[in-house]
This record gives structure tokens, C-alpha cells and sequence, in this order.
């Protein structure tokens, strides 16, 4: 039997309420393979809120705070100093919220969290829509794709704005450490988590989660969407320490965002200027990631 | 009992520290700062153990606030009138997830126009959120309720969070001598809160999740529930608060010369001493009238109103708030509890004080005597102004 | 696990802790089927499955719980040596 | 006088999150008012999930309906993915003079044993695919079940389901069409009258 390539014991337990495919479900199950049990985390409203189950029931085998949609990372705060009251030393605060909760309603809560250095990992599962409410556009939705409320039309084209940079805003805040995973990649997931685990201070990831029936795709096609985000530079893997930037996974040569688009439904209206539009924005990025990493 | 001239803020934040409270979520807003400043002075100084949480919204403040006490920690906060509103969404929550936080609320009024001053329009637009309200009089009742406070939202057949109010300006910066307990006497009345345990890192449970309509009623009934006992574990506290230190302030609506009184006026907050005074002046010129203080809003007592409707049949009521398109919350509330009642007094409602106007004796010897010879509406805005004399601000 | 009979055995409040029993292979209607022959043990479907629906035996070989697999078909796309086909439920 | 006989007909559609339960009940809301009558739909909202049980109801009267709430004796079940018929109680309520209308390939007397009724079924999950109506993991069979609701008489014509579906359904408008008349042929009903 081939060696295991990510730590075996499962902390997500079967029955959740996912739709099938969910990207977000491998998300939490490899977020809490890196770190192990001694956890308590607090979650907003979002998928997860459905997906947890409904009393009385739970999936995790960690503890988990259910808290209002813009407080995440006030409530990790909180957990913070309770714990630090309390004595419990090692436990790992965790927030795990969605783009929404994160990059729109949640922001200042995040922004204030990371600014006070509260020592914990604020994980944002990014489906890139209001996915808990039926697929309305977030600030964190990519630039053309469809949602209900970026209908296509003779006045719709999309989403007309580019996907917000949420890790360019934590990284303005020095944060201790951050990271993109990618569900697609569990090994580079995985390490990064047991990295982050091992730093003090604020942390943050941001966790790639294809969602099927938001995306429009077939469920089986999840983490092959999930490879060719990256390899498409729509989502790049990448590290930051405090101001230092090291990418994870390069290529020699990036696929052409169109490879990625044609399997999603969301995209399916785009015309070729849209499609070379995006490609600009998305190279235009990647130019400027690297640069990043050159500073050093 | 060490005698100090503190203000309403500085007894909030002593309580605080003798509460050896473990976390404080802190946010300014005049007229509450004082108290967070104090607080932080408290916890840099080695006088107070607590983890200081620098938020950077009052929003965040109470979120904070609940996560820490449903980990199992003590936790005090504070606010006034716009970040009070802010919390809103999260008071509902520290209710429904009985966490047993305690606030200073510095009372102000809710722009706009935007004022800084006082006037009880915050706490009452809370009152529906399962939070006990107590108002207070003095930096006196304001440590000694806060410790109250604690020991009645911490008690197991309560948990909930429970706000010690104080008016803007008129007690919150308003120095005075007041009894400070011992750290020994808090410490023998207000034992340290035993951790929840609803969360216990490592171990599966979820807390705040979502229930169906097969159970939510059920959730919301024992809130309630809960609510409906505060009165008698309060009278509990408040007696052996009285044991240790001597001292209580006379329960939900304590009663101040109204025995034989033909008319009886109902204040809250700070206009209460000064209606006491007016109430001692009236009686030396024969005039018999009396007072009662309403102390606890949330739960409303409604024994002892109807214990007052039964001695005396002219009420009237001090709101330093107003419902629009209806009348004085208090008044509202008394009214309602008087429905069942067989006594029926006159109920008249005066509206004063509002954004920081000053309550004179004057203002309330007027109320007593529209009392007295029952002329005037039933809902009256006392010393409405028609010429308007803006104060220069220069 | 204590469940709640009454009002009376709920916690004051929604604390949930019971193990989840919601059968969620009723939501497919594929399933996912593995041809030990052409199996190499490579864990990949375990390792991509969202949800942890497939455990491996004593002898490193995939089983699929169908109390839990929703049928997404994750687990035969990524199937390196195409082991794994799905069949339509009855 | 006649005392005012209960007109209103109540129906509950069973299905899985992503197969169109709920939009069947607003179509048959429609169709019933192209007839002049009074309808009240409404779904009931859980976890809607792809392949999750999503519950929803119609109410159908001559006069304006009296009450806002939910359907607990139904006098007609539509149930849409066979599976459900194993999963849960889709029957719980259905009056004993009610009928059942299942999408299965079976004939109907192979569900006697899940209700003592009237019974009927159709194979909508075929009719469906014929018209290319989602696919082979989630047919869309709410409009064929529509359409063999109609055939079950009392509640709406087909001609009214037909035109409701011209009017309101977002794609695929012909097919949608092709499929409900297709199923108001193919439905099967119990042999045996029941008491």
C-alpha cells in the first residue's frame, strides 16, 4: 500500500450536509489534519453553518462557536484571552468563515484582529460567492463570472469588478504568517497548516474551495478545477512571513486562463475580449506576485 | 470600608477589578471611556489580572465578549447610546447563548441631532434584547450593583448578561464618596465563575448552532423562564450583598415615603435624588407625596407596581426616553402591568431630561403638582421649550 | 451519547454534541464501485474524498461507506489507474 | 343549502434539493390561477442541498384561501425521486381517501405497501431524459409529474399545466411541454377501487 501522504486520523467525521463535490468539506478535513485536536474554533454564518449539521448533531471532533456574520475574527479575539485566562496554553484559536463573512462583512473585524496581533489562524474557505444563500456575488466573486445577482443579460455581463485581493489587505496588516491552499493540493495544504500551527501571532489562510453547483460544473471535476486554478495563475499558491513573499508552485509556463473557464458554467457567456480581459488582470497579478517575491 | 471620591465611571471599572474579571473587551465612546481608560490603568498596573482586548468596534467588542464567556471567562464591557445600538445584533445573541456578561451602559442620548449628554433612549431600545437592566442612582448602587449584577447573571438557574446603566455626565463624571468593598468582601460575595465548559478544546460540540422550527420556541421559552427567576435570585444577591457589607439599595422599586401619599412619581437614574429632595420639601409644606425608584427595568417589576397602585391612586412617571407613536416606555410598562390590576390610579407621563436637559427640582415640584391637582395631559414633555435659546458654544 | 427526550434534558443552551447519524448516501444516485483487480492502493481516492466516505482495509485497499458517499464521482476522476466506475443506483 | 363543502385541495410535493420540487408547486400555483381559481404555494425551507429532501405544498380553492399554514393531511402526495419513497415518510398525513403519485418505473401495486390508498406512478425519470430535461444524476421531472398530476383529475387541467408552463418556466419551454403531456399519458393508477 502506497505511504499515506497526508496525516491519516480524520477530525471531520462523514454526514455533513455538503452538496456533493464540495471543495470547503476537504478544506476543514485538511485544515484539522494539520492541526491535530487541541483546537477550538469559531465559525459566522455561511456554508458551514448549514453544513455542520443542525442541532443537536456536530461533524467535527473539535469544538466549534457559532458566531454572527461580521465577527469572526472578534470572536477569535475573544476565544484568545479567554483562553489565555483560563490557562488554556496550547490550545489553537481557529475563525473558519467565507469569503463573504471575510473579505465583505467581516473585514473590519478581521482588519482590527490582526492589528491587535491576536494570536490565532483566521481560515477563509473561498467559493467565491454568497454560496449559503444560493450564489450571490461577493467581493471575492472573479471578475465576468455569473451569479443570481450578476445575472447575464443586455445590461449583465458578470461580475463587472476583479476578484478582491484579500491577501493583498492582510498582508498590508505584517501579518506572522499566510498562505493560499488549494484543496487540489493536500500535501502543500497540510504543510502549510502545520507551519502556520507553529508560529505565534496572527495567521492567515486562504483556502481555494470549488464549489460545483455555484461554479456550474459537475461534482466529479472539483479538484481537477482546483489544479487548474492554480496552474491557470488564477490562484497562485504563495507565502507570506510578516513582509516576505515566497511562492509554492511554479511552472515553467502558465496554462491560459480559457482552459479553466470552458468547464464552468459561470463563465460560459464570456467572449473572447472578456476572457483576454481577465487574462490581462490575471497575468498582470502574477507579474506582480513575482515582483513581490524578488523583494525578499 | 475605605471611603473615596470616585466618579460613576471609576466605581464601574473598581467593580470590575473586584469582580476579578478576566476579560475585557474594550471599545471608547463618551461618555463611557472613563471606565475602559480606568481599566486599562487597572490591568497595567498588576491591580487586575485581566486580558485586555483593544476592539476595534463596539460590534466587536461584544462578539469578543461572547466568544470569551462561553470559553468559560468573566467578562465586562461597556458602552453608551450609538455603540450600544451597534451591539444590537450581538445583545440578542449574548442572551440566546447565555452568556453571562456584565456592562456599564453610561447613559446618552441617540443622535440625531448628535449629543453627547444623557438620556435613557440606549438602554431602553434594548430592553427586548433578554439583557437585565438595572439604572442606577449613584457610584454608590453603581459598584455595588455591578457586583450584584455578576453574582444574579452568573447564577445556574440564570446565565444571563446583565447591563448596570448610570446617566451621562450626571453620574458617569460626577465624583462623590463612595464605599469601595474590599477585595476580601467582593471576593466572599462573588466566589470565581466556574468555566461553562460548552466549549472544551479537543472535545466535539458545537455551540449556537441552528435549530428548525421543531425547537427553536423551546430554546427562546427557557430565556424566558430564566428572565422570570431574576427576581428572586436577585433578592437572594442583594441580601447577602446587604450581609457582607451592610449595604442594599432596596430591591427592583424601593419605595421612599409613600405610605400615605396622594400622589407617587416613578424615577429612574439620577432625577431620582433630586425628586427625593423635592419629595421632603413638599412634605414640610404638608404636601404629601412620595417616590419610587425603579431600579430593575428588565425584568419588569410588576409586583411591586401593583403593590403600589394599591396605596396610592395619582402615578405619575419620570420617562427620560420616548416610543414614538406611543409613550414613555415606562409609563407603557406600568400601564400594562396596572391592566390586571384592581387598583386604578391616575397615570400621567411626564417626558423630561432628554439629551442631557437638566431635571431641577423645579422641573419635578411641576410634575407633582400637575399630580396633585390632576390638570394637565396624560403624556406631557416638561419644560418644552418655545423660544429657543441656544447656548453659544464659543 | 445522551439524547434529549424531554425539554427538561436540553442544555440551557444550543450546545450540540451528538454524533452526526444523517444518512447522506440516500442523495445519490450514483455510486461509486472499485475494481480491486486494477487497484494499485494508491489512497488517492481516500484522500480526495470530501466525505470520508472511503476507509482502507487491512490491506490498503479503498471500501466506500454508502451511508456517506453522496455519489459526487470525485473519487473515480481521480482514479489514476480508472479502477473505479460509477453505476447508477436501481 | 348545501353546507359549503371543503373545496380546497391540498397537495405536498416531495423531491431532492436540485430537482425542481419547488417550482412544481409554484407551477401548479399558476396553472390553477389561468383557471380562475385560488392557489396558495409555498415551500418548506431546510437544508437545500443537492440531493438533500425538500418538502413543498399547494393549496388550491374557490375561493380565496383562509389560512397560512402548513399542509399536515394532504389530499394528494406528487413524489419525485423514487428514493424518497424508502428515505421517509412521504405519506405521513395523506388522508385515506387521498392519492399517491410517485415517479417510479414500478406499476403501482408494488406500493401498496407503502400506503393503503389510491395510488399512481409514472415513470417521469424516463420521460425526462427522453427530453433531455437535466440529467441522468438529476432529471428535472417536475414538469412531467405536473402533467400526470393533471391526469389524476380534480385539481387542474393539463391544458392549464401546459400554458402555466409556457408562461413560467425559465428554459427549455417545449420540451418542459412535450414532457408533462407525455407523462399525463404514461400514468398508471391502481387496478383495484379502494373502499
Amino acid at each position: 500500500m502506497a505511504r499515506l501522504t497526508i496525516p491519516e486520523p480524520e477530525l471531520m467525521r462523514s454526514g455533513h450536509a455538503a452538496c456533493p463535490g464540495c471543495g470547503s468539506t476537504l478544506g476543514m478535513r485538511y485544515l484539522l489534519k494539520g492541526l491535530g485536536s487541541d483546537v477550538v474554533m469559531t465559525i459566522p454564518a455561511c456554508c458551514w453553518t448549514v453544513i455542520g449539521l443542525p442541532f443537536p448533531y456536530t461533524v467535527l471532533n473539535v469544538p466549534m462557536l457559532d458566531t454572527a456574520f461580521e465577527t469572526t475574527a472578534a470572536s477569535m479575539s475573544g476565544l484568545r484571552a479567554a483562553a489565555d485566562a483560563l490557562g488554556m496554553k496550547d490550545v489553537t484559536v481557529v475563525g473558519w468563515a467565507g469569503d463573504g463573512g471575510t473579505a465583505d462583512i467581516g473585514l473590519q473585524a478581521l482588519s482590527g484582529m490582526l492589528e491587535r496581533r491576536t494570536d490565532g489562524i483566521y481560515v477563509m474557505y473561498d467559493n467565491e460567492a454568497y454560496m449559503n444563500t444560493g450564489i450571490q456575488r461577493s467581493g471575492a466573486t472573479p471578475f465576468g463570472a455569473w451569479t443570481t445577482t450578476t445575472p447575464i443579460g443586455v445590461a449583465g455581463r458578470g461580475k463587472a469588478e476583479p476578484k478582491k485581493d484579500i491577501m493583498g489587505i492582510v498582508a498590508a496588516h505584517q501579518p506572522a504568517y499566510a498562505a493560499t491552499v488549494n484543496v487540489a493540493f493536500p500535501e502543500d495544504f497540510v504543510k502549510k497548516v502545520q507551519k502556520a500551527k507553529g508560529i505565534h501571532g496572527p495567521r492567515f489562510l486562504h483556502v481555494l474551495a470549488p464549489c460545483p453547483p455555484g461554479w456550474r460544473f459537475p461534482p466529479e471535476k472539483s479538484i481537477d478545477l482546483g489544479r487548474l486554478a492554480t496552474d491557470t495563475n488564477m490562484f497562485p499558491l504563495f507565502e507570506i512571513e510578516g513582509t516576505t513573499y515566497k511562492i509554492t508552485r511554479k511552472l515553467g509556463k502558465a496554462k491560459p486562463v480559457s482552459e479553466y473557464l470552458k468547464v464552468q458554467g459561470r463563465f460560459a457567456h464570456m467572449t473572447p475580449e472578456e476572457v483576454a480581459e481577465l487574462q490581462a488582470q490575471v497575468d498582470a497579478r502574477w507579474k506582480r506576485l513575482l515582483a513581490l517575491e524578488a523583494i525578499g | 470600608m475605605p471611603q473615596v471620591v470616585i466618579s460613576g465611571n471609576s466605581a464601574q471599572a473598581y467593580a470590575a477589578k473586584l469582580a476579578r474579571v478576566q476579560v475585557v473587551p474594550a471599545y471608547p465612546i463618551t461618555p463611557q471611556t472613563t471606565i475602559i481608560e480606568k481599566i486599562a490603568d487597572f490591568v497595567a498596573s498588576g491591580e487586575m489580572k485581566a486580558q485586555y482586548v483593544k476592539v476595534e468596534s463596539e460590534h466587536s467588542a461584544m462578539a469578543a465578549g461572547i466568544s470569551a464567556a462561553a470559553l468559560g471567562a468573566r467578562v465586562y464591557t461597556a458602552s453608551s447610546s450609538q455603540g450600544l445600538l451597534l451591539m444590537h445584533e450581538l445583545l440578542h445573541w449574548a442572551s440566546g447563548a447565555r452568556t453571562p456578561i456584565v456592562m456599564g451602559v453610561a447613559n446618552r442620548a441617540v443622535a440625531p441631532p448628535l449629543s453627547i449628554w444623557t438620556d435613557h433612549t440606549d438602554t431602553i431600545s434594548q430592553r427586548d434584547t433578554g439583557w437585565i437592566q438595572l439604572y442606577a442612582e449613584s457610584g454608590q448602587e453603581v459598584v455595588d450593583t455591578v457586583l450584584v449584577a455578576f453574582r444574579v447573571a452568573e447564577h445556574p438557574e440564570i446565565l444571563l448578561p446583565a447591563m448596570v446603566a448610570e446617566d451621562g455626565f450626571y453620574l458617569t463624571h460626577t465624583v462623590e464618596p463612595v464605599d469601595v468593598p474590599t477585595q476580601e468582601q467582593a471576593d466572599r460575595f462573588l466566589p470565581p465563575r466556574k468555566t461553562s465548559g460548552l466549549l472544551t478544546p479537543g472535545v466535539a460540540g458545537r455551540y449556537g448552532s441552528y435549530i428548525g422550527p421543531d425547537l427553536h420556541m423551546e430554546f427562546r421559552a427557557k430565556v424566558a423562564e430564566a428572565m422570570a427567576r431574576v427576581p428572586r435570585i436577585f433578592a437572594m444577591a442583594e441580601e447577602e450583598y446587604r450581609r457582607i457589607t451592610k449595604r442594599d439599595h432596596g430591591g427592583p422599586m424601593p419605595l421612599y415615603r409613600c405610605d400615605d401619599a396622594d400622589a407617587v412619581l416613578v424615577t429612574m437614574g439620577t432625577a431620582t435624588t433630586t425628586a427625593r429632595s423635592v419629595v421632603d420639601a413638599m412634605r414640610d409644606k404638608g404636601e404629601k407625596v412620595g417616590l419610587a425608584k425603579l431600579r430593575m427595568f428588565r425584568p419588569f417589576p410588576a409586583d411591586q407596581v401593583r403593590e403600589l397602585a394599591s396605596i396610592v391612586d395619582r402615578i405619575g412617571i419620570l420617562d427620560r426616553s420616548f416610543t414614538f407613536g406611543a409613550t414613555g416606555a415606562a409609563h407603557t410598562e406600568i400601564a400594562a402591568t396596572l391592566y390586571g390590576s384592581p387598583h386604578r390610579p391616575m397615570l400621567r407621563d411626564f417626558i423630561a431630561g432628554l439629551g442631557g436637559r437638566d431635571i431641577t427640582p423645579q422641573t419635578v415640584t411641576h410634575m407633582f403638582e400637575s399630580l396633585l391637582n390632576g390638570r394637565g395631559p396624560e403624556i406631557e414633555w416638561v419644560g418644552l421649550k418655545r423660544r429657543t435659546e441656544v447656548i453659544g458654544y464659543g | 451519547m445522551k439524547s434529549y427526550e424531554t425539554v427538561e434534558d436540553l442544555p440551557d443552551g444550543p450546545l450540540a454534541a451528538l454524533e452526526a447519524v444523517v444518512n447522506t448516501g440516500s442523495w445519490r444516485t450514483f455510486r461509486p464501485v472499485i475494481d480491486r483487480a486494477a487497484c494499485t492502493k494508491c489512497n488517492v481516492c481516500w484522500k480526495f474524498c470530501p466525505d470520508v466516505a472511503i476507509s482502507l482495509d487491512g490491506e490498503g485497499f479503498p471500501v466506500v461507506s454508502l451511508e456517506a458517499c453522496k455519489g459526487c464521482g470525485i473519487c473515480a476522476e481521480e482514479c489514476k489507474p480508472g479502477a473505479i466506475t460509477l453505476v447508477a443506483e436501481e | 343549502m348545501e353546507t359549503a363543502a371543503r373545496f380546497v385541495i391540498e397537495i405536498r410535493f416531495h423531491g431532492r434539493g436540485g430537482q425542481g420540487a419547488v417550482l412544481a408547486a409554484e407551477l401548479l400555483a399558476q396553472a390553477a390561477f389561468l383557471e380562475g381559481k385560488h392557489p396558495q404555494s409555498f415551500p418548506f425551507f431546510g437544508v437545500e442541498r443537492r440531493g438533500a429532501p425538500v418538502t413543498a405544498f399547494s393549496r388550491i380553492d374557490d375561493k380565496p384561501i383562509a389560512v397560512r399554514t402548513s399542509i399536515t393531511d394532504p389530499d394528494l402526495v406528487v413524489v419525485l425521486d423514487p428514493s424518497l419513497l424508502k428515505a421517509i415518510n412521504v405519506t405521513g398525513g395523506l388522508k385515506r381517501d387521498g392519492l399517491l403519485i410517485a415517479n417510479s418505473a414500478k406499476p403501482p401495486e408494488e406500493l401498496e405497501k407503502v400506503f393503503g390508498g389510491r395510488i399512481a406512478t409514472v415513470d417521469a425519470r424516463e420521460i425526462a431524459l427522453a427530453h433531455g430535461l437535466g440529467s441522468k444524476a438529476t432529471p428535472i421531472v417536475n414538469t412531467a409529474m405536473l402533467g400526470a398530476l393533471a391526469q389524476a383529475g380534480g385539481v387542474v387541467r393539463l391544458e392549464s399545466v401546459l400554458r402555466a408552463i409556457e408562461k413560467f418556466v425559465p428554459a427549455k419551454r417545449a420540451e418542459n411541454m412535450a414532457a408533462a403531456t407525455d407523462a399525463a399519458k404514461a400514468i398508471r393508477f391502481l387496478a383495484k377501487v379502494v373502499a
